[in-house]
């Protein structure tokens, strides 16, 4: 594949990656943020292939393939349900006003640029130099999961870290062993299934699935 | 050397013992004849001991064995504090100097044993004297160590028996701003110790005033003539501590027959002089309030530790 | 403190010459000596013989110099000397301070009201004279009895 | 094997036999075989205490399982010195206590503890590096906490009290800890050989030394470190207060020494400056504090306080003389310090027994209910007598002979070339006399109110004298008091020996000299000269009461009222109250004063009522502000963690960033 190709294309894929992420933060609505989730486990899954035929490694096309899988369709998938039978329909009134999180957002990027000197070292190429969208994808993941009320965004912001980190590793490494790649998938799954029960019981007891609610639990 | 120390320890307690009631004798009398009375006369203390000697003595049921044994432990302490104190002679025994320490500490037993039959009696009295004495004997102490500690720099010993000796034979040193200071502060620790008046008024007839009287009132008859006698020997010793401080000479430097009897002249001297001078003093003193004594006591004190300070300069300047 | 010199050199000695002695009251205080302590228990008097013992005490009639002192406690007292007559709440405290005084002592009763109930006789608080409450040994009659009267009668125990 | 290791051996095999007969035997036997084994145990360090005083060498290791370096024990003579000390109390302590447990007392637990407790004291003296040391220290620590925790079940305030002590007594092993560390580091070993090679005018032995002297003085009861002290020793059961207060409390003395006598000799001036405020302090607050206390326990407390007091004045005087190579009157100043422990320990153990037994009788602390019990109590009162006659320092005991000393050491002191001697020495002198003064006005207070005049309170009206082994216990005590007093030149002999300076000897057949100073003491003599002046009193005395026998009478003259009730005799706390008035500003008492008038008059009272609460004023001005501080830091911290998921959320998420960026740095 022609470096300049695989420069443009990975570079689209960060772009797309980095857009589903600002997009996340600014919607409010539950079901349209899952679909921009799914895109974006599509994205990171191109990504994933492309970097796979520069390098010229079968396996990573599995792993591409896993990935689409996983995170594109099977993820979203299980979120809608959990969601219960209301549908994601609600609308989340995060804990910071939209304005307050875009602006956070840009701040957080150029924090990543200039976190990220040191990991690009270690990368070479086109790929390192995107390594600051995968910081930037952690760190917008983890503001979501820290602003958000709802259950099902916070389980979002959770998968966008679990995206971010991966496509850290992708960018620098070629991607993580197999190994440790099923493993993190694994515990991804865990959880939400464990956060499929939790979401269960705490519509059960409040009514809705505002994590708000569990404060009330301490002393 | 302990011959001499011991005979003079005789002459001391004999004269002492029959000095003591005439000097707080002659005291009244001063104190009557300037107040316009005729005066019981000097004998007048030596008649109420021999009537004290064949009264009844009443022991009440609360008490106990001290109120009979506390009369009979400050009057061998009075008998020991003129033992140790340079009166006539300042020949102190070889094994037991008449260490500083030593001597206020024999004065403390008997302060104590009073204290303890003021309780013993078991009144409201009894209890306040007894609780007052403490609280000024407890003041007093720091006043005398500190005082007798400065006449004693210039000296380097705290035996009281070299410090005579040594303001014998200098006797600048006698009228050093040292020993004034030393002196002045003494004079007001043996009159709040002895219960003299601007601390406590020995013929008092209100109970709730009373230091010393408050705490024999429960004795009577032979306990009572001990206790009088007692207080008597403490108030005779440390006037003539102050005596023999104040005016060293006389005070015999060796057991000689003549040296002895001009020490007993001029103790008996100075003991009459300082008596009246105090009685006279009295007479325009008023009783302090006792909140207003650790006032006093503290001046005391003060002036005391000036006189520390200050002979470190003289030292140094002489 | 200078006026005080003053005045003390200006009075001078303000005490009378002391009268012939009276002879002695017989019985066991003889061997008294000359030193007497004397308690004065108030049973119930109208401060008249107060003022009276309080000037035989004092300066003029000066009964210190005949061996006489006011003592605060019974325990020292030789002499019980009762004023006023004896009320209903004094006799109990009376009886118990002339038992309180050790032996050898006397009783004496200064003034009518002691000696027999005086003015007061009949009164509704009053239990009786002196010699109902306690055995009196010497008796000084008077409303008020003069000083020098209560001085002879002292000197009559003390013997000076 | 040399002698001295024997002993040690004794003594640990000792210690186990005593902790396994108070859990294998049957409650019946146990407190008396339990009992005779830690008398035994006392016995044994006392005998190894001696050997090693009289220069018996002895070296022993014992190897722990743990991977610290093993336990080595080779007592030195100033140790020897306080392994007598310790034995001998605790020797005393277990008869006494034979016949005194009762109730929890008497458990197996808290016998166990108590043999632990004696062992403790032995090590720590014995002790040969700064790890055995710190053993041996928690062990004594960690046996005595579990001591005072005894009777928690019956009152309340004992938990607080074994709280303070706790925390005190771990707070103290801390600052020895570092304090050794910055030690052994300078020195380069953890031996006391090694340390003593450091050289004192560096930064780290001043910081050592600090460190050290403010932790063994938390131990010994310092102001302001004395805190725990008045708490513990009312809550703990006498016997074992007796032992805490005469042989535990010593080990912080013990341990000051060991720091300025052979860690880091030749101190410097300031040295001697901190040891004598701390001194000074102490001894006048805790004597005040004592003064005014009801509490019998709490006053012993206090007063054990006030003597540490003293022991750091004279340490403090001993290294600030040296420093000013005043070297005759500094000799006599450190040798009065090991005066002053001995005889502490003999009439604090007599006094804190007596108290024992009264507790044990009355059932009752506070001196405003007792009075009386001399009639009832005669062994009790006789030994509590002699023992109050020592600490007030009366002739012819052993407090009177180490506070001659002290004073003789400040008085010849001075030296007016230096200008701060010249100022501190007679300010040592005025703090020594008001001490003795009101050390004097306590336990008048102390032996007056409790047995003398009439009972105050029911309980005291039926008290009776303890069993036999109490009695013995006091007896002895006592006679050691008088008998170290009338004899103190069996004391010198030890001192010099201990201290390893000159300055005391023996004086005459037994008395105590002070070459340095030129003085010296026989109080042999000074009793020959009493009983030869109060023979001629006896004699009148006793043909006049031949001639006229007292006549008994009912009733004391109260100012002639009928009903002369106990309740108007003066009780501790009116006794002390001239003192508390003029020591206001010391003590801040807080009083109030409530006044009900009858219906709508301002005249006419119904009711007074006055009360009077004499707090410790350290603890109210120190202590009380640091623990409300803490709480506020607690509650502030809880603050943090109040249950909301996005908070602990932001909270990784700052945390996050802050890596990043620290990394990057």
């Amino acid at each position: 594949m022609a470096p300049v190709l695989f420069a443009e294309l990975v570079a689209f894929c960060a772009g797309v990656l980095l857009l589903t992420g600002v997009l996340i933060v600014w919607r409010r609505d539950l079901r349209a943020i899952v679909r921009l989730l799914a895109v974006q486990g599509v994205a990171l899954a191109f990504l994933v292939a492309v970097i796979g035929v520069e390098a010229r490694l079968p396996e990573l096309l599995a792993v591409a393939l896993l990935v689409l899988v996983l995170k594109g369709i099977a993820l979203p998938v299980l979120l809608v349900r959990v969601s219960g039978p209301a549908g994601p329909g609600q609308v989340e009134t995060p804990t910071i006003n939209t304005t307050a999180s875009l602006i956070s957002l840009a701040l957080l990027t150029t924090l990543a640029y200039l976190v990220s000197q040191p990991l690009k070292a270690a990368g070479s190429g086109p790929a390192a130099a995107a390594v600051p969208i995968g910081i930037s994808l952690v760190l917008f993941g983890f503001m979501v999961l820290a602003s958000r009320r709802h259950a099902i965004s916070q389980l979002v912001g959770f998968l966008m870290l679990d995206n971010g980190i991966a496509t850290v590793a992708f960018l620098i490494a070629g991607g993580l062993p197999l190994v440790v790649e099923l493993g993190a998938a694994l515990d991804i799954l865990l959880v939400v299934l464990v956060l499929q029960v939790l979401t269960g019981r705490i519509r059960a007891e409040f009514g809705d699935i505002d994590l708000d609610d569990l404060s009330e639990l301490r002393d | 050397m302990n011959a001499g120390a011991a005979t003079l320890a005789a002459v001391q307690v004999v004269v002492m013992v029959v000095v003591s009631p005439l000097l707080v004798g002659l005291m009244r009398q001063v104190r009557a004849r300037l107040e316009g009375r005729v005066g019981a006369g000097v004998l007048q203390p030596w008649r109420d001991l021999r009537k004290l000697a064949i009264k009844e003595t009443l022991r009440a049921a609360g008490t106990g064995r001290v109120s009979a044994v506390g009369p009979l432990v400050l009057v061998v302490s009075g008998l020991l504090v003129c033992v140790l104190i340079p009166l006539v002679g300042a020949v102190p025994f070889v094994s037991l100097p008449d260490d500083l320490f030593v001597v206020v500490s024999v004065l403390l037993v008997g302060t104590v044993a009073l204290a303890l039959v003021g309780l013993d009696a078991g009144t409201a009295f009894g209890g306040m004297g007894s609780s007052r004495h403490m609280t000024i004997a407890a003041l007093v102490e720091p006043t005398v160590l500190v005082a007798v500690y400065a006449l004693s720099i210039p000296v380097g010993s705290s035996a009281l028996s070299r410090i005579v000796v040594a303001r014998i034979d200098d006797p600048a040193s006698v009228a050093s701003p040292v020993s004034l200071l030393a002196l002045v502060a003494l004079v007001i620790a043996v009159v709040a110790e002895t219960g003299r008046l601007p601390v406590d008024n020995p013929s008092t007839h209100l109970e709730l005033t009373m230091i010393h009287e408050a705490m024999v009132i429960e004795s009577s008859g032979r306990d009572l003539g001990w206790l009088e006698l007692g207080s008597w020997l403490r108030l005779g010793a440390l006037l003539g501590l102050l005596g023999s401080l104040l005016v060293p000479w006389g005070v015999a430097q060796d057991a000689s027959v003549a040296a002895v009897l001009i020490g007993v002249v001029t103790l008996v001297l100075k003991l009459a002089a300082l008596g009246s001078v105090l009685a006279a003093a009295e007479v325009f003193v008023a009783k302090l309030r006792l909140f207003r004594v650790p006032e006093l006591l503290a001046g005391s004190f003060v002036l005391a530790f000036l006189a520390v300070t200050a002979s470190y300069l003289v030292v140094q300047a002489g | 403190m200078r006026g005080l010199l003053r005045l003390m050199r200006a009075a001078g000695r303000v005490a009378e010459p002391a009268p012939p002695r009276p002879e002695g009251l017989e019985g066991a205080n003889v061997a008294l000596g000359g030193s007497v302590g004397v308690r004065h228990v108030d049973a119930g008097s109208c401060n008249g013989c107060e003022i009276e013992v309080a000037a035989t005490f004092g300066p003029v009639y000066d009964a210190e110099r005949y061996g006489a002192k006011l003592v605060a406690s019974a325990r020292h007292a030789d002499v019980v000397l009762i004023t006023g007559v004896v009320t209903r709440n004094m006799s109990e405290p009376l009886r118990r301070t002339v038992e309180a005084t050790p032996n050898p002592r006397v009783v004496l009763a200064v003034g009518d009201c002691a000696c027999s109930c005086g003015v007061f006789a009949g009164g509704i608080g009053v239990a009786g004279a002196a010699h109902d409450a306690v055995d009196v040994d010497l008796a000084v009659p008077g409303c008020p009895p003069e000083p020098d009267v209560i001085v002879e009668a002292l000197r009559r125990v003390t013997r000076r | 094997m040399t002698q001295v290791e024997v002993g040690l051996w004794a003594q640990l095999v000792l210690a186990l036999a005593t902790v396994s007969i108070a859990v294998l035997a049957r409650p019946a036997l146990r407190a008396r075989l339990a009992g005779s084994a830690a008398a035994a145990l006392g016995v044994a360090g006392a005998v190894t205490g001696v050997i090693a005083l009289t220069g018996g060498q002895g070296r022993l290791v014992i190897p722990l399982a743990l991977p610290v370096d093993p336990v080595v024990l080779s007592p030195t003579p100033l140790g020897g010195f306080f392994m007598v000390v310790a034995g001998a109390v605790g020797a005393v302590a277990a008869v006494y206590a034979i016949g005194y447990v009762h109730g929890p007392s008497a458990s197996s637990t808290s016998w166990a503890a108590f043999a632990t407790f004696l062992l403790g004291m032995q090590l720590v003296p014995g002790a040969a590096d700064a790890v055995s040391f710190l053993l041996a220290w928690e062990l004594m620590a960690a046996a005595s906490t579990v001591l005072v925790l005894t009777e928690h079940r019956e009152r309340i305030e004992v938990r607080s009290a074994a709280l303070w002590y706790a925390v005190m007594t771990h707070l103290s092993f801390l600052l020895i800890l570092i304090g050794f560390a910055v030690l052994s580091a300078a020195g380069h070993g953890t031996s006391f050989a090694a340390m003593s090679h450091v050289d004192p005018e560096s930064a780290g032995a001043s910081i050592a030394f600090v460190l050290l002297v403010l932790g063994f003085a938390t131990k010994a009861g310092i102001v302001p470190m004395h805190v725990w002290l008045p708490r513990a020793h009312p809550a703990a059961p006498s016997h074992v207060s007796a032992v805490m207060s005469a042989a535990m409390v010593k080990m912080g003395v013990y341990g000051v020494l060991l720091v300025v006598l052979q860690l880091l000799p030749a101190g410097r001036p300031w040295w001697g400056l901190v040891l004598l405020a701390l001194g000074t302090v102490s001894a006048l607050y805790g004597i005040l504090q004592a003064s005014v206390a009801t509490d019998l326990k709490r006053l012993l407390a206090y007063s054990t306080t006030e003597n540490v007091g003293l022991m750091f004045l004279a340490i403090g005087t001993g290294v600030l003389l040296r420093a000013y190579a005043v070297v005759g009157p500094a000799e006599v100043a450190a040798g009065t310090t090991l005066l002053l422990v001995a005889s502490h320990a003999a009439f604090k153990t007599t006094l804190f027994l007596g108290a024992g037994s009264v507790l044990h009788a009355t059932g009752v602390r506070d001196l405003d209910r007792l009075g009386g019990l001399g009639k009832r109590m005669p062994t009790t009162a006789a030994a509590f007598g002699i023992g109050a006659l020592g600490a007030a320092a009366l002739p012819i005991t052993c407090g009177f002979v180490a506070e001659w000393a002290l004073l003789q050491s400040l008085i010849h002191g001075a030296r007016p070339e230096d200008r701060l001697v010249a100022v501190v020495m007679p300010l040592a002198v005025a703090v020594v006399a008001l001490t003795a003064g009101l050390a004097l006005m306590t336990f008048v207070k102390a032996y007056g109110i409790a047995f003398l005049a009439r009972p105050r309170g029911p309980e005291a009206g039926v008290a009776h004298e303890g069993p036999a082994s109490m009695r013995v216990a006091l007896v002895v005590s006592a006679v050691v008091v008088v008998g170290l007093g009338l004899l103190p030149g069996v004391m010198a002999r030890a001192v010099v020996r201990a201290v390893g300076l000159g300055g005391i000897d023996v004086f005459g057949v037994s008395g105590l000299g002070l070459p340095g100073v030129g003085a010296a003491l026989d109080p042999v003599a000074l009793t020959g000269l009493t009983l030869l002046v109060a023979v001629s009193v006896l004699v009148v005395t006793w043909r006049m009461a031949r001639r006229r026998p007292p006549r008994p009478v009912e009733l004391a003259w109260g100012g002639g009222g009928v009903r002369v009730s106990p309740r108007m005799q003066y009780t501790a706390t009116s006794y002390a109250e001239p003192l508390s008035r003029v020591f206001d500003d010391a003590l801040r008492p807080e009083r109030d004063l409530e006044i009900t008038h009858a219906g709508e008059s301002r005249y006419l009272v119904e009711r007074v009522q006055f009360r009077q609460q004499l707090e410790d004023v350290v603890e109210v001005r120190a202590y009380a502000p640091g623990v409300r501080l803490v709480d506020r830091i607690g509650l502030a911290a809880r603050r943090l963690q109040n249950g909301s998921i996005h908070r602990y959320l932001g909270y990784s998420f700052v945390a996050l960033i802050a890596v990043l960026i620290v990394v990057s740095l």
